[in-house]
């Protein structure tokens, strides 16, 4: 059961026009929304949240650092201190959104893009520059905040994120799993292998594909010629569109997902349909390939934007606080970039650490010739 | 009784059910590894046993069994998947290789996935293609990833249980061919280490490594060889990563000659790196080139020429007479 | 659009109860029959098919020596002269329908089992025994009669159907492609790329699923929750499930189907439902797995059984014609067993052949090794 | 003027145009491989010429690139498929190794499968994880596929020319650091076999092998071993399978002395297979063994210490040394 058919059922209680819900016979497929890029707040029929004002708060805070921090590490790219960045520009909602969703116990396989999730879970944000800037393959524990190192491989965490739900729902445990990945993704047969396991056992799965309209040059349509979401239905489990750009959806239908994967009723799947607003990464150059005027159009759906208007509407924050958070990011800015300066290349021999848990003699010998190697310059050897 | 004969593949059916028993953690995944009981049996009863949720009948992909025994192996179990023959190992290859094999060093040592791999392999049983394969170079050459095959009934016991305690993940190579061979099985006894080599038969003239399926050749080779007089000392790998590189430079720094032997094609094939590394550690002893017996640089060919395509006693002694000729 | 979805739309026209397609609360799908198990002719609202009577008996005679000659090729497994058979028992009705809505300038991609297929093609049955005898891994000529070889790395042919399909696209020839697979195959990451390919180029290939309700011993409910036919939607193309054992609604979709693909309308599903009889091969042993009680069941539909009720009732043929038949069936079988017997073994030497087509230095340096080598035994060498 | 001093990547470009333009059938397929280029420009401006429908961006999925390419050659096409980094190909593998590889032989020769498949591949450019490994050995090894490398621009565009027309699966790799390095082209010579080793430096002490990007590294190292009084002879060796051992040998039998080079990982990599047979073909001419610099048993490591994981001038200076020290 998609939200589309049910929202084809139930009356629509609000009157405002929210994008192609009001109009059932548009070849646009319905997006799940709350709040309108105009920052006014949407009823939907299936999916509605009551938020505490600190909790409305909470969400633009989370953007908001989260935005600066992804812009600081863009620079610290251009300076030279990291090889790579990934930027997550225009996507803070279906992150902050969808990981707002989440519980402590919940578990997540991100993608090389989720930094604003990882920032929810309460991994440190440096941690996550060190595989960037190239000293490690990545920085954290992943038990200590259930948050799984990121993947590169395109698709391959969702059979983790399937097998790993699959011993949730074996353990009897009250929690659930979220997979993040692309529309690029979509296409991969792991993702397909991992829809079919997820529904065969019933794991307490959310697939979340943040369909950002672009795999690196690739536009959606190279992908799939009809909107993703509707591909779990051929699986067995509903798919939702929500409007990624919309912070207040995505929270309410990751939380609905999620509650559903709790249940037992199995995996669902979540497209938010965001945008990239920038590069795939700082090697690329979009204008190789889009035109600027499909970024403008997507800019005047901006995330952080909308919910600011709702919070100056709704009184819920004064200029102080909006300065005072100003600060915070400054300050987070500066902190990302003194500990990222300060991180130190890893000693060479590393690279023979951790091969193994048990060990290896393979390793051990080659570990030894190379200390050997190296000690034979330092004593001016060779 | 602790000691008993039993066929290879009854004694790894042994070691799975040991391992379900001793550790609620275990589990077992793979095509048809439940009610049929695997199609070589080695899951047998397993399923009735230990319950649906401990022996799980997958769906029909490879890749998906083995990322999602990721998953489970990061969420605490301990799942051993089987691969139903060699040649369908491929759609988990990107699984094996670029997750399962490196996900300990890309986490510096946070994740541990004891992951068993476990794949029939080798050809000799009369099989459509894709069945007879022998790919262990291709997962050997792989940092991250041991790679062990049984060649008797007591290491298919033993060495199967220490892969499931093992913190890495294993791909564990099944001599198919011999999965009816008895021998016996000490279920008591105190296993050496995984990676070690053995010696199976001792000899002064020459050594042959071999593992899984050819160490029963190379041994007849040598019963063989031993008739015209010429003494030959037989080594089972047992493990092709890491390899026990001493104990076979030992052997050799005592008889002088080696050749490796395989069923799989000798290019690239594990003979190669055995050649190689043992030419360079004993290089003044070799009193001639390292020789290897193998498959050759083609397909696995059709069963009724496979006889000949598989090394043999004759071509393994072929080999042990252009060595001793040096 | 589904043959569900259409038929609850359009009044049925005829009286004849057919499976659930009368039930339309039932969770049982659909299903397009145009012949029931009783071998009534039933009409169905989106297919029908007019075949004149000589039609009629050349799909009876196809089904015959297909099962006549399955059964030989079990048999002679049995008495030793192939290392295994998978047998098609069950399965001719999905086999030939399909195979006889092809043109000749169609091309097939099959599994290992599609016996019924290669007969229609015109391959000649000898050959397919080639490589269960294990003196070939694929002893016939594609391009002779378009049908590939036949592949047992389960799901990779959907591919490579795809691919020739873009190509048949690219040549604009009026021609379509089918691609074999079965309920088991469904589940791998290829045959969702497949999918995914086809859709995304408009490909002329019909995928043509045989759910025979067995993955060797796994019930199609390990592969999927919802029936199969459905997964095609979620790709943006059309899914049918026909009934597999109905010689005539397999022609009637598959032509639709193939028409489509010709007409530039895409990728199609066709999900065959029907029923495995015998083991999965040879080496098999079903009692293992299922009950006797399934297969009795699925005896009462049985494919050959209800056309032979439907040509004697509508009078095509006398017993003097099916007594031919059944004399043309023993001869096949008597030329296939004596030509297999007859089959000489491979020259080992020829292991060497065919490994490249350009030639290469150590197939040659191997293959003069493994010539000495041979001869030094003639010699009395060694 | 048929003389022109490129870089690497831009004489492959040059040479998929004229791939292009001499044969309707060739096509180009891979992930961005359409307007963007490829992510390193190797097919920069060929879909703005030779349009959408002969330089295809594909769907991100590997396996459905390499299977599609197959089904395309089996209705007459050639394509050439980009898979866009080393450490993406695996997906693919199973699709390279199952059904491109073994294609012709199962069909009994009635098959062509002209399908070359281009990896940028190898480290030294500072990237993130699966973007700087060199898994040649997991192709080499399996019989079928041809595998090559180009180390400079003038065998960049005429080794893909030749890939392109040959009628076996061409795996072409392509030294993605030294995409930038310019050398000279010649368009209108006639090219040696695709398989030939080619010496490049001559030398009478030892012999450095070598391919793709560690050519230019053994290059410099037998400049610096001159100027230490050493004649090292440098082989380009160009193809990994079939290899050249003939040239080897001839070169080894006159300096006595062997040292191979590559970025892979050394055990089970192609430095074994190169010094098996070697040692085998040329056991009395050897003064020392074949010595091996490669990669370690090691998932490749993060960028800031790729410089210590690569060999470089010091490392094959080093195993120079040790070699002539016997
Ligand atoms: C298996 C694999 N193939 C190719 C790549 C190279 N690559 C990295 S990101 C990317 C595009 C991903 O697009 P999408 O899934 O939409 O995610 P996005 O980058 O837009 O967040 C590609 C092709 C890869 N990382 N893995
Ligand atoms: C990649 C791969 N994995 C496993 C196998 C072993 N195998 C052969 S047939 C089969 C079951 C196939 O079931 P299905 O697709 O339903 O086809 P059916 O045999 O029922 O016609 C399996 C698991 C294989 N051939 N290929
Ligand atoms: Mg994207
Ligand atoms: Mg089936």
């Amino acid at each position: 059961m998609t939200v589309e058919s049910t929202a084809a059922r139930k009356p629509r209680r609000s009157g405002k026009r929210v994008s192609a819900a009001t109009k059932p016979q548009s070849s646009e497929p319905q997006l799940v929304q709350l709040l309108s890029p105009e920052g006014e707040r949407v009823e939907h029929p299936d999916h509605r949240i009551e938020l505490t004002p600190e909790e409305l708060l909470g969400l633009y805070r989370d953007m908001v650092l989260t935005r600066r921090f992804d812009a600081e590490a863009t620079s610290l790219q251009r300076q030279g201190e990291l090889g790579l960045w990934a930027s997550l520009l225009g996507q803070e909602a279906a992150q902050i959104g969808s990981a707002r969703a989440l519980r402590d116990d919940d578990y997540v396989f991100p993608t090389y893009r989720e930094h604003g999730v990882a920032w929810c879970r309460g991994v440190d944000p440096t941690n996550l520059l060190g595989m960037f800037r190239g000293v490690n393959h990545g920085g954290w524990d992943p038990s200590a905040n259930n948050f799984h190192l990121y993947t590169i491989v395109i698709g391959s965490q969702t059979l983790h994120a399937t097998g790993y739900a699959m011993g949730v729902a074996k353990d009897g445990a009250d929690a659930a799993v979220i997979a993040y990945f692309g529309d690029g993704a979509s296409s991969q047969g792991d993702v397909a292998e991992a829809f079919t396991f997820s529904a065969v056992y019933n794991a307490p799965v959310v697939f979340f594909c943040q369909n950002n309209q672009w795999a690196i040059s690739e536009p959606t349509e190279r992908q799939s010629r009809v909107p993703l979401y509707q591909r779990a239905q051929g699986y067995g489990f509903p798919g939702v569109r929500v409007d990624g750009n919309d912070v207040l959806a995505c929270l309410a239908v990751t939380r609905w997902a999620l509650e559903r994967a709790r249940r037992g009723e199995g995996p669902t799947l979540v497209e938010a349909f965001t945008y990239r607003m920038g590069a795939h990464t700082t090697s690329d150059d979009p204008t190789k390939y889009r035109h600027d005027d499909e970024r403008a159009a997507w800019e005047a759906k901006d995330p952080i934007q909308r919910l600011h208007t709702l919070l100056q509407r709704e009184g819920h924050a004064d200029e102080a606080w909006f300065a005072a958070l100003e600060e915070e990011s400054d300050a987070l800015a500066k902190r990302v970039r003194e500990s990222v300066r300060a991180m130190p290349d890893p000693d060479p021999v590393s690279i023979f650490d951790n091969i193994y848990a048990d060990g290896n003699s393979l390793v051990d010998e080659e570990r030894a010739q190379f200390t050997a190697y190296q000690a034979s310059f330092a004593e001016g050897g060779n | 009784m602790a000691v008993t004969k039993l066929p290879l593949a009854k004694a790894l059916n042994e070691s799975l059910r040991k391992a379900l028993e001793d550790d609620p953690k275990v589990l077992i995944m793979g095509e048809d590894v439940g009610k049929l009981g695997g199609v070589f049996r080695v899951t047998d009863g397993l399923q009735k046993d230990f319950g649906e949720d401990r022996v799980i009948d997958t769906p029909l992909a490879e890749s998906g069994i083995v990322g999602t025994a990721i998953g489970l192996a990061l969420r605490g179990y301990r799942p051993v998947v089987e691969i139903q023959f060699d040649g369908f190992v491929f759609p988990a290859y990107d699984q094996i290789v670029t997750q399962l094999a490196k996900m300990h060093a890309r986490s510096l040592g946070k994740i541990k996935l004891p992951v068993v791999v476990r794949i029939p392999y080798g050809g000799g049983i009369g099989a459509v293609e894709h069945h007879s394969e022998s790919p262990e170079a291709l997962f050997a050459h792989v940092a991250g990833l041991k790679v062990v095959s049984p060649s008797n009934s007591s290491d298919a016991y033993w060495m199967l249980q220490q892969a499931v305690h093992s913190d890495d993940p294993v791909i564990f190579f099944e001599p198919k061919r011999r999965y009816w061979d008895k021998s016996e099985v000490d279920t008591e006894a105190i296993p050496g280490p995984l990676h070690a080599a053995r010696t199976v038969r001792e000899g002064t003239d020459l050594t042959l490594a071999a593992y899984g399926p050819m160490v029963k050749v190379c041994v007849e080779a040598a019963a063989a060889a031993a008739e015209e007089g010429k003494s030959v000392e037989v080594i089972d790998l047992r493990s092709m990563s890491p390899i026990d590189f001493d104990a076979v430079q030992a052997s050799v720094e005592r008889t002088g000659r080696l050749v490796v032997v395989h069923e799989a094609p000798v290019f690239y094939g594990s003979g190669a790196e055995i050649a190689a590394r043992i030419t360079e550690r004993s290089f003044y002893h070799l009193e001639a080139p390292v020789l290897r017996v193998g498959g050759f640089h083609a397909p696995y060919p059709p069963a009724r020429v496979e006889e000949e395509y598989l090394p043999g006693l004759d071509r393994v002694l072929d080999a042990v007479d252009r060595s001793l000729a040096y």
